[in-house]
């Protein structure tokens, strides 16, 4: 796929058809996320959680995506570095924190998975589980299910490139792309699956895989959050325009080790890690904004206090919150009916 | 009433149920023209159409998590694996996720899904056309598996099936297709998930069982009551998972012998739980060390039909096994 | 991949390396698989076996694809219409005979499995199951023994196009490209997976998905005989020499119903197979050698009346064959000790 | 002797048998330079190069079957899977491949291969990343199934699973690796598969089980026999699939009062068939009802820590299941 960045006089931004609000929002949900983030690393040093797993350094194509959907009629389909991603989609923080205190109130789970098993269906974000890339074929169901149903609904998916070796990830891509489903595939190639690098993990490039089941594959560099945010733009309208799926293999890295069980200095360096946070897309999107006169240091100051708030509110909120009764920890193997038997 | 053939009650009730809730539909390998390998779906597509009767790549996996996101996003899939021994490349989208998803969640989601999957041997197919995958999904919480043995209860489980909350497998004996044949009212009935159903009364001994073997062992009840005066009470279980608790224990204490059947192999298998759940509540009942009367632990029966004889359970194996537990 | 026939002076099969007994040896074994094939059909109407899956038209291309490997060192894992290519490693018509009256001594499995599950160590045939694509990654498996322990030794593995929709082959396909494995892959696309046509089951181009894996996928006309040949002989050139796996792609037609307990006139027109037979790889073949003067009618009446006779004898004998004992049906779950106890 | 922990005698285990025997090679993911994500692996590839100690890519059929072909070519592989929660992607390679690969060639093939999973809970992991899998393998013939409960056992069983010709699925349990430490000899030694072991004498009452929970009866053992003068008598399983008839008849016969504890769920758990082949053999010796104690027919424990401690079996579980049946 090539593509020219056409309009000339507007901004990038509004040539690609966002408002300023927007591109704004968008930069505001970055930091949210990185900051959030970071403190679920704190709160893990502190010993105050058990663990916590990071997306630090993917969130600005993770938001770029989230804004390229259309939240009332998608469906949503994250894996677990996807923070940034459900921030966007409208989770809060506060549900985040549930999550990784695994407290009662955590709606994706009531604190009974991992936190980053994300699953909402208010915000239509599909439960999620640990074994990587089942929800591959899953996001193709609900693509199916829209199709048959004639509803204007695409499904996103999104997995690591260590899990798009997984059988499940060509069993879905190929389901979808031989119905025509409404379906972006998204790789989230950060390098790293745990130790194992990119070059033990495949010889080919995970964006070409989608040549063999006959719909487009694009590569974009995930530190680009308008390029980004034009790629899943024109996914979503082959999608909506019933031309089938994309596959949209984001290029970015994990700078953080794989969760806070690793130790990533066994297999590789610092100086490589170095190398790719200097590269961290969110500086480069500020200047873009601060360029185009949608963002200054004030801006900048009240958005990292009124995140700190949020997020201290949050955390306060999380450790204080109550575990999910034990007298219900084994509830909802199977439905219950109004009197709580099972069904 | 008219009396069909159990392929015929499967067929029918899909048929029926399809029209009557559009979110219902069938996907997997040839299902469509073809109408399925033994027939099961023959004509559905021709009614229902492509979407509705869906012939898919040939990729179990897919097709059970296909199908799971499709449960999930409120539709009702029948998803139908060409013989239970090709669904174990889906195993992980069962036990993982299709189980799972409701507790995972907190309620928040749920997988309504049918999985119907044709088990048994006795059709000269070999190890791996033949075989009873009972005892690998057997255990796994948030699944429910039902298997059927007369065309009554294949038609009122599967109508039960499609409209549970929760995945449902639902095995049906290939050999049952169309050897047995029986009386199954037209329209809507339904038969309950997790209740077994005695298919005779006797005070002697008590066999206890699903889908196939049953049939053996309702011959050899007749031909103990007749040439032995033996009296066997037979409780076919209907739903494997879960198990019908009062129903087994009611039928063991009725005679304090009992004979367990399947086709699985023995270890391992559904008659082990039936077995611990009695030892657990009724030893005292007991007149007799429980039985089972199985297949043996092999991987699966020979082509050759000496082999396969070898290895199924028939009407004499039963019979022999009856009378020597109501001599005991 | 582009190719020319280079040298204009010696025919096609001397400039592919082929002596001119090993071109009509190859013609040979397909008119033998041919005939076995019919055999096979005769005797499931005839009610003397239960069932046979013929392939029929895959001939050519399989006799091809067995020239071009090393029977001394490579490893095979065949399917189940692969007949011609078991025969021209060595497996004989009455060995095939004792699989599909399902005798206790045939070879493959003792009369356990269905006929067309081929196995035979002797023949370094790799024992196959029938839940299709397994023998993928196994594939890989054998070619990593090969290459732990320094031996020169290709493993080529063939499947329906169909099967290569399983999450197997892409599991098994990408082992084998990041290690740069000794594997040829062989898909032997003819056109339906029981019922359904391609077209239902992919979108994509079977060879194009070796992209994905970082390493080259070819399509070739499976009528073709010494071009399949030729490609097979590359792919073999390629793995010796460590440039890893190949995905061949035969592109063929199934003439014949599935298997004998297949109606295809259900899913398709008798037209359609129609132009498929009249394409057949065969008389093309025998043209080829009769033009290069290594054919005659005399020729081809002795061999058929030889071929009747080795099937007639191999019929006969594999009816008269005795079953495996019922006493020996359930041995060989486990290992025995001399003494015939499992250990 | 020297005492080692539980993980470092299946690390050496691997170790020593790679060193005599160039056949055997790991593979898995991360078992490279990272040495597995429990560092069951550390120092294989320095010592023996990136092939023997191979970091796969993210794909457990292709380990597993990868794994398979290579056994079939002659080598000895151990296939590791990083968690038994992520070993179902793999069922159809153990239980269609594996498992039936002599049978199916009438023994002119074999499958000697390990296949090593980590097991159970209390590692605050959650749903999938505590699970126990093995009611999902166990009952197919044709697998081998061992699970150690110490160190030494662990190290020999793993000895043994390397060099039987069979496949054999290797359960460890994660929450022994660094808690339960014992006397390991230096060098080789095997512990056969299929013969289960007397862990303590006693006869008041009989607990049969194998891993993790073991060592809860062990400690509720010995504080029965101090405040209750109650003796038990425990059975370590250690291989589930052959399971030791006799070493278990014995054992339960010694008592007449048989507890069977497993951290897999009850319902279709190895428990049911201990259950079964007791009281298909030993009716008349039982002095009480033949009990289990297992975790709860739930998909999994919850992560929450009081939800994973509801969960789980403890040794208080244990003393009160255990006198409860000495007082029967
Ligand atoms: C089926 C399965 N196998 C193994 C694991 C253990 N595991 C968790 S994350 C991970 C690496 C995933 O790598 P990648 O897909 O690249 O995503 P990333 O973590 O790099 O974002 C592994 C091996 C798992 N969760 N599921
Ligand atoms: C895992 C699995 N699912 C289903 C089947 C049943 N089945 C046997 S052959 C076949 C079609 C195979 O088609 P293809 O791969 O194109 O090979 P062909 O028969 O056309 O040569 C199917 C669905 C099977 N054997 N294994
Ligand atoms: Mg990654
Ligand atoms: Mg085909």
């Amino acid at each position: 796929m090539t593509h020219t960045h056409s309009v000339k006089s507007a901004p990038r931004h509004a040539a690609l058809g966002l408002t300023d609000e927007q591109a704004v929002a968008m930069y505001e949900k970055m930091i949210l996320a990185r900051k959030f983030d970071e403190r679920g690393q704190l709160l893990q040093r502190a010993g105050k959680v058990n663990f916590h797993i990071s997306g630090i350094n993917q969130e600005p194509s993770q938001v770029a995506m989230a804004f390229a959907m259309d939240l009332k009629n998608d469906w949503f389909l994250p894996y677990y570095r996807d923070y940034a991603f459900v921030l966007s989609l409208g989770m809060t923080v506060k549900e985040l924190m549930l999550s990784l205190f695994a407290k009662g109130e955590d709606p994706n789970s009531a604190g009974r998975q991992m936190p980053g098993h994300f699953g909402a269906k208010r915000l239509r974000i599909v439960t999620g589980s640990s074994p990587v890339t089942t929800q591959v074929p899953h996001a193709a169901g609900f693509a199916l299910a829209a199709k048959m149903r004639g509803e204007r609904s695409v499904s996103l998916v999104s997995f690591g490139e260590g899990s798009s070796n997984q059988g499940d990830f060509h069993e879905g891509c190929n389901f979808a792309g031989v119905m025509k489903l409404p379906v972006i595939f998204v790789c989230q190639n950060n390098g790293y699956a745990i130790s194992v690098p990119l070059s033990k993990q495949t010889a080919g490039r995970i964006s070409d895989r989608a040549l063999g089941y006959g719909f487009p594959g694009v590569q974009v560099d995930g530190n680009d959050v308008l390029e980004t945010y034009r790629v899943f733009k024109e996914a979503h309208d082959r999608a909506l325009a019933g031309e089938g799926p994309t596959l949209v293999e984001i290029v970015t890295y994990r700078v953080t080790p794989h969760s806070t069980s690793d130790n990533d200095l066994v297999y590789r360096t610092k100086e490589e890690v170095e190398i790719h946070k200097a590269k961290d897309g969110i500086p480069a999107y500020r200047r873009y904004l601060t360029e185009a006169g949608l963002w200054s240091e004030e801006q900048e100051q009240e958005l990292q206090a009124r995140i700190r708030e949020e997020i201290d509110e949050a955390t306060e909120y999380g450790e204080r919150a109550p575990f999910q009764a034990v007298e219900d920890a084994f509830r909802h193997v199977y439905a219950e009916t109004a009197n709580g038997e099972a069904i | 009433m008219p009396v069909i053939e159990y392929i015929e009650a499967i067929r029918t009730a899909m048929k029926e149920e399809m029209e009557r809730d559009e979110r219902v539909f069938v996907l997997g390998e040839d299902v469509g023209l073809k109408g399925g390998v033994f027939g099961t779906t023959k004509g559905l597509q021709q009614q229902f159409g492509e979407l509705r009767s869906l012939d898919t790549p040939l990729a179990e996996s897919a097709i059970a998590g296909v199908a799971i996101g499709a449960a999930m996003a409120g539709m009702r899939p029948i998803a139908e694996m060409q013989y239970s021994d090709f669904m174990f490349p889906a195993t992980n989208q069962i036990i993982s996720e299709a189980a799972k998803i409701r507790y995972r969640s907190n309620n928040d989601w749920s997988c309504p899904l049918v999985v119907r999957a044709p088990i048994g041997g006795g059709v000269f197919g070999g190890l791996y056309h033949s075989q009873c995958p009972e005892s690998v999904f057997f255990g796994t919480p948030g699944l429910k598996i039902v298997a059927p043995a007369t065309a009554y209860d294949a038609k009122g489980l599967l109508l039960s099936a499609i409209r549970d909350p929760d995945p449902v497998l639902f095995f049906e004996n290939k050999k049952c297709y169309r050897l047995v044949s029986d009386e199954v009212p037209e329209g809507e009935y339904t038969v309950p998930i997790g209740k077994s159903k005695v298919m005779r009364e006797g005070d002697d001994i008590t066999v206890i069982g699903y889908s196939m073997p049953l049939h053996f062992a309702m011959q050899a009840a007749e031909e103990l009551s007749r040439d032995e005066g033996v009296e066997a009470h037979i409780l076919d279980l209907r739903t494997i998972q879960p198990l019908d608790r009062e129903g087994v224990l009611e039928a063991a204490a009725r005679t304090g012998k009992v004979l367990i059947v399947h086709e699985d192999n023995k270890t391992g298998g559904v008659g082990a739980e039936v077995a611990a759940i009695i030892s657990e509540e009724l030893l005292y009942d007991l007149d007799a060390p429980i039985r089972r009367l199985c297949a043996p632990d092999v991987p699966a029966m020979p082509i050759n039909p000496p082999g396969e004889k070898h290895y199924l359970l028939n009407k004499d194996k039963l019979k022999a096994a009856m009378l020597d537990l109501a001599r005991f």
